[in-house]
């Protein structure tokens, strides 16, 4: 595929996309985790959710 | 009426023994005009014709300054609360307060223009043009501001964040002032068109203002 | 005929931060009784004279005034007298009373000099209200009550500050208020000195 | 399952578990299919292959409004209906927003080089989005400098609407600034209909990109939904421990606001 | 030998705002004595304090503390706690009281937790500070008193606010403190809890 | 050094904490270089002459809207009666103080200057040299400011006519700041000179500053 004399700007424009979506889920997905794992701490640490059900439940 | 009066007279007469605000307001608007000759150069002509930005831009920094107080030092010493629970709508309460606060910090700047007109080259045309702009327009400016004032006391401080969510907000006030007072210097357009927008632009922000302002505050309070 | 006036909460719960602090409360006085909110520190009486003033919105519940002016809202009928004194440093104590006056009455007020008499500090009329004593602030506070005429007053801590003659004029005051069919709500660690109806927060 | 339930934030959790797979395989087949239908367009008769730089562009561009819309709405159940689902979902929604914002911002100076020869102009539509993007970062900022989260929702949410009803005329009245400045700009977008042979491609992209914003969104709003549940966890936690306390603290059934 | 601490004043005088608020006052307190300085609303306790603290020039007459370390001035010798709680809402209690123990103390300090059970505030140690009630905001203005020792402390009213349990908790840190050698200066309206000697301003 | 240390880190933590963030300067700025096209027009050149200028401004500003809170604030909340008490020289207290407001206020925007100065259209010699004047000028106005910080504790007391004189003082900063930036851009002046000044303004600030401040703190308790 010949992309002409702006080949770079069109591979960092794709590439930036890119980029800043897998930046995007890689926060999403960290995020999830440390969420849960302080949830597991806490539910060790004996806390109980108001509604009785464990605070990893999330079911 | 008598609330609402009483609130006035209360605000203005701290700004003017307190002092601060106004005329801090006055002194970096003075500051700000002062410092363009150095940085556009010895070009008078250039001088002239950035003379109503330059105002403009010094007035919309400077009711930045004062403005982040406006409901925080109330909510502070407990006022806040008091006035929360009046028989006085809110809102009501909130216009009341941003009025006094343009009467105070505000309209020194309108009567100040001219003086600073005449540091910049502006003739008498000009400086009468970029003062009714200012008249016009600066009420806009405290009015909009004000939503961002009633959202320190969540925020539970206003300073630079205050500004940077205010700024934007205001960039249309900001356009047509500049706008309208071109307009009425080089032409080629017509004065009014501009300025009735800056006028619309006032009238909307004394209705949006009020009522973001009075909802932020009922549920900043605790 | 109407009925006294009666205050009520029903099942009120109190959430602050994310954090309970009280849930299922459930409290009420009549017409010229005053109530005792009691409890340790961080029990919530502060939170509770908020709820009741309208200044937070409780997570559940209801609190009402039944047989009084049915137009106005509960924080409409009151006067809140907080930790914070609502004075401003820079106006002189007459302005800032006259201030409140004029703002929260609109019209039905008692003469500032009256309700500064009252409390005591008639001769600091024309003083700065920044070069009142810690007592002397909460005695200007305090005429705000006189100034305007509220049904309800939500007091916390109210004798906090206040020497022993200061004590024995504010109770007098609050059993005028009582007498004339008023009601009280007040936060307190201590005695207050007029016969309260006691509820008690946290365990 | 009526829409009530939905709005549980536990029944949330447990919807959207099931849902975010799937959620997620449609993304990544419309993008796939646009990446390829894309790669495959021809090149413009003017721009020449930079027309490419149009299927990541005007998705985002596209989007980054979209997503204010989205904040606004869920801004008046914060505000109206004082819905912990719609805080939840206001805030979710802001960090994604500006990264669209963001793309459409750098895609276009980058098409813009080759086109106009310069990577940023003030020009009217421009610089509207760059007041967007300051408008996403200062919501971004509010919702951090606020501790407590119920506060910070609403606090929020009415900068939010104002913004909303702000935003048309913020880009009303830079166009008119930017005619008034310099009339008859270099550029035409929206131009004529476009070919066919572009639509589709963008087309694709552009619902790829609004299937990417949703299962991002929804990943974000279980995120968030688990934050406040640690926090009010933590809470109670901190009101658990009396310590040595005399008397403070609590006593009396320990229970969060979970 | 070394004798024990002795803080006198002499002959102070008190000019607040242009008007004497007292003149000719004098006063003495030996290490593991405490002086109660009582008096009606605006007779002066508060400036006496800040008198002591250094916050006040004195219109005259002498302040000092004898039989201690010489180099060191009143002020920097004692703590000051007044009305106001030296607390940012937005630091944690852990990071406010960490503060003040690294800011006046310089090493010399105990640690945070160790003080926040003392005063019974420990389970909030990493909640912001503008969360707590007036009373635990109190209690954790109390630990800074714990944190870095003192010879002398300055009371303004310190049991305002407290609730019963937190009065004999803090009547229990004074004992201690005397017993330490210390010196304590209070003003107050009620009882401290604590065998004190009596300061009279005003008629 | 633990104290002043301790104190330092205190005022930068709440600084970031309730301003939202350590980002929240360099946004500030980016806002008011964002405004600057709307007042004078989307005028590259124009605004590539007025860049200096416009940087100093935003820093003035940005040290305007948050001094004033610099001494006020503890003085509010008592935390200054307790640093004038403390073990540690006032005079040493009033400059951690303002060390901390301007890496928290005035570093941002030195860091932040490349990066504005593409949307200006400055080229990388301009950027330089508008970013070496402002780190070596930004602690000027911090320095001066603080003077005027303290007085406001005294303010409700009549110091209102000092105050009004400390905004002036901080003129000449602005003005050699601006004037050795244009110098390096456009010449024809050596960069040298204006800038040699701008340092030793802010070296006497060092000086004048926290001896001016301190002794305006023993004087405005009460
Ligand atoms: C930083 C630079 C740019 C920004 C912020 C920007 C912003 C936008 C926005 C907000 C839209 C959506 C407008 C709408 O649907 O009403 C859009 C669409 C579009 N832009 Fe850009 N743009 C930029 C540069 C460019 C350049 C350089 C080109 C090509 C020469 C371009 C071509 C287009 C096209 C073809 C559309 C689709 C128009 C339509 O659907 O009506 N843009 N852009
Ligand atoms: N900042 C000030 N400027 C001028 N005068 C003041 C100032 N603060 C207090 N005063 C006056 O000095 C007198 C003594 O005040 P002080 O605060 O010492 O009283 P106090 O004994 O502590 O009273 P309280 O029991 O009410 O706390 C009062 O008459 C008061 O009006
Ligand atoms: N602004 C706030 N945000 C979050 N939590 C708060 C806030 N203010 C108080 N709290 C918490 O709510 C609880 C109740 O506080 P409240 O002030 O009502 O107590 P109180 O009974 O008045 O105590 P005190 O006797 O100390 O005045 C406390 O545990 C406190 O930590
Ligand atoms: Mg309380
Ligand atoms: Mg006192």
């Amino acid at each position: 595929m010949d992309l002409g004399p702006y080949t770079s700007f069109i591979a960092t424009s794709y590439l930036a996309a890119a980029l800043v979506v897998v930046l995007l889920i890689a926060w999403i997905a960290i995020d999830y985790r440390t969420q849960k794992a302080r949830l597991r701490a806490l539910e060790e640490s004996g806390i109980v959710r108001r509604s009785g059900r464990a605070a990893t439940d999330i079911q | 009426m008598t609330a609402l009066a009483a609130l006035i007279r209360r605000d203005i007469r701290i700004a003017l023994r307190i002092g601060g605000g106004a005329l801090i307001g006055v002194l970096f608007f003075l500051t700000v005009v002062v410092l363009m000759p150095f940085a556009v150069g010895p070009d008078l002509a250039l001088l002239t014709r950035l003379g109503p930005a330059i105002l403009w831009l010094g007035a919309l920094l400077a009711s930045l300054l004062t403005l982040d107080r406006l409901f925080t030092a109330d909510h502070e010493d407990g006022s806040l609360d008091l006035i929360v629970m009046s028989r006085t709508p809110l809102e009501l309460a909130c216009a009341a307060k941003a009025l006094a606060h343009w009467l105070a910090a505000g309209l020194p700047l309108v009567i100040a223009t001219p003086v600073l007109g005449l540091l910049l080259n502006l003739d008498a045309t000009a400086t009468g043009a970029v003062a009714l702009t200012l008249l016009a327009g600066t009420p806009a400016l405290t009015f909009i501001g004000m939503i961002g004032a009633a959202l320190a006391v969540t925020m539970s401080r206003g300073g630079l964040l205050l500004a940077v969510l205010v700024l934007p907000l205001s960039i249309p006030v900001l356009i047509f002032g500049v706008a309208a007072s071109q307009a009425a210097i080089v032409g080629p357009l017509p004065f009014g068109a501009p300025f009735s927008i800056l006028c619309a632009l006032s009238l909307v922000s004394f209705v949006i203002g009020p009522f973001a302002a009075a909802t932020s505050l009922r549920n900043g309070l605790d | 005929m109407q009925l006294a006036p009666r205050l009520f909460g029903h099942d009120v719960r109190c959430v602050r931060g994310g954090r309970e602090v009280f849930a299922g409360l459930a409290f009420e006085a009549v017409a010229g009784e005053a109530l005792a909110v009691t409890g340790h520190n961080g029990a919530g009486k502060t939170s509770l004279l908020r709820l009741i003033a309208g200044l937070l919105l409780p997570a559940g519940g209801t609190i009402a005034i039944e047989g009084s002016e049915a137009e106005l809202t509960v924080p409409e009928q009151a006067h809140y007298l907080g930790h914070r004194d609502a004075l401003k440093p820079a106006l002189s104590v007459r302005e800032n009373l006259a201030f409140w006056a004029d703002f929260l009455g609109g019209g039905t007020t008692r003469p500032i000099p009256d309700c500064l008499a009252a409390v005591g500090i008639a001769h600091a009329i024309d003083l700065p209200a920044g070069y009142l004593s810690a007592g002397q602030r909460r005695r200007l506070s305090l005429a705000r009550l006189l100034a305007v005429p509220r049904l309800l007053w939500l007091l916390d801590e109210p004798t906090a500050a206040l020497d022993v003659a200061g004590q024995a004029m504010f109770a007098g005051l609050m059993r005028e208020h009582l007498a004339g069919g008023g009601l009280i709500v007040a936060a307190t660690h201590g005695p207050l000195g007029i016969d309260t109806r006691e509820l008690r927060i946290g365990a | 399952m009526s829409l009530i339930d939905l709005a549980n934030p536990t029944r949330f959790l447990a919807l959207t578990a099931r849902l975010l797979p799937w959620l997620a395989l449609v993304t990544v087949v419309l993008l796939a299919a646009g990446l390829y239908l894309s790669a495959l367009a021809p090149d413009d008769y003017q721009q020449g292959a930079t027309v490419k730089i149009m299927f990541i562009h005007v998705p985002n561009a596209w989007l980054s409004m979209f997503v204010w819309g989205v904040m606004s709405l869920a801004s008046l159940g914060t505000l109206v209906w004082r819905h912990p689902l719609a805080d939840v979902a206001a805030k979710a929604a802001a960090p994604i927003g500006a990264s669209f914002t963001f793309l459409a911002l750098l895609t276009g100076s980058l098409w813009g080089r080759p086109m106009w020869g310069t990577y940023w102009e003030w020009d009217a539509r421009l610089t509207s989005v760059l007041i967007l993007f300051l408008m996403y970062l200062g919501l971004m900022a509010l919702w951090r400098a606020v501790e407590d989260p119920t506060r910070a929702a609403r606090a929020a949410a009415v900068l939010t609407l104002v913004g909303a009803i702000n935003l048309p005329i913020i880009k009303f009245s830079v166009d008119w600034w930017n005619t008034l400045h310099q009339p008859a700009s270099v550029m035409r977008m929206g131009g004529p209909a476009l070919d066919k042979s572009f639509l589709i491609p963008l087309l694709v992209m552009a619902i790829g990109f609004s299937f990417l914003f949703v299962t991002l969104h929804v990943a974000a709003m279980r995120n968030e939904i688990l934050r406040r549940r640690v926090r009010s966890l933590q809470m109670m936690q901190a009101r658990a421990y009396t310590g040595s306390a005399p008397a403070s603290g609590a006593t009396g059934p320990i229970v969060g606001a979970a």
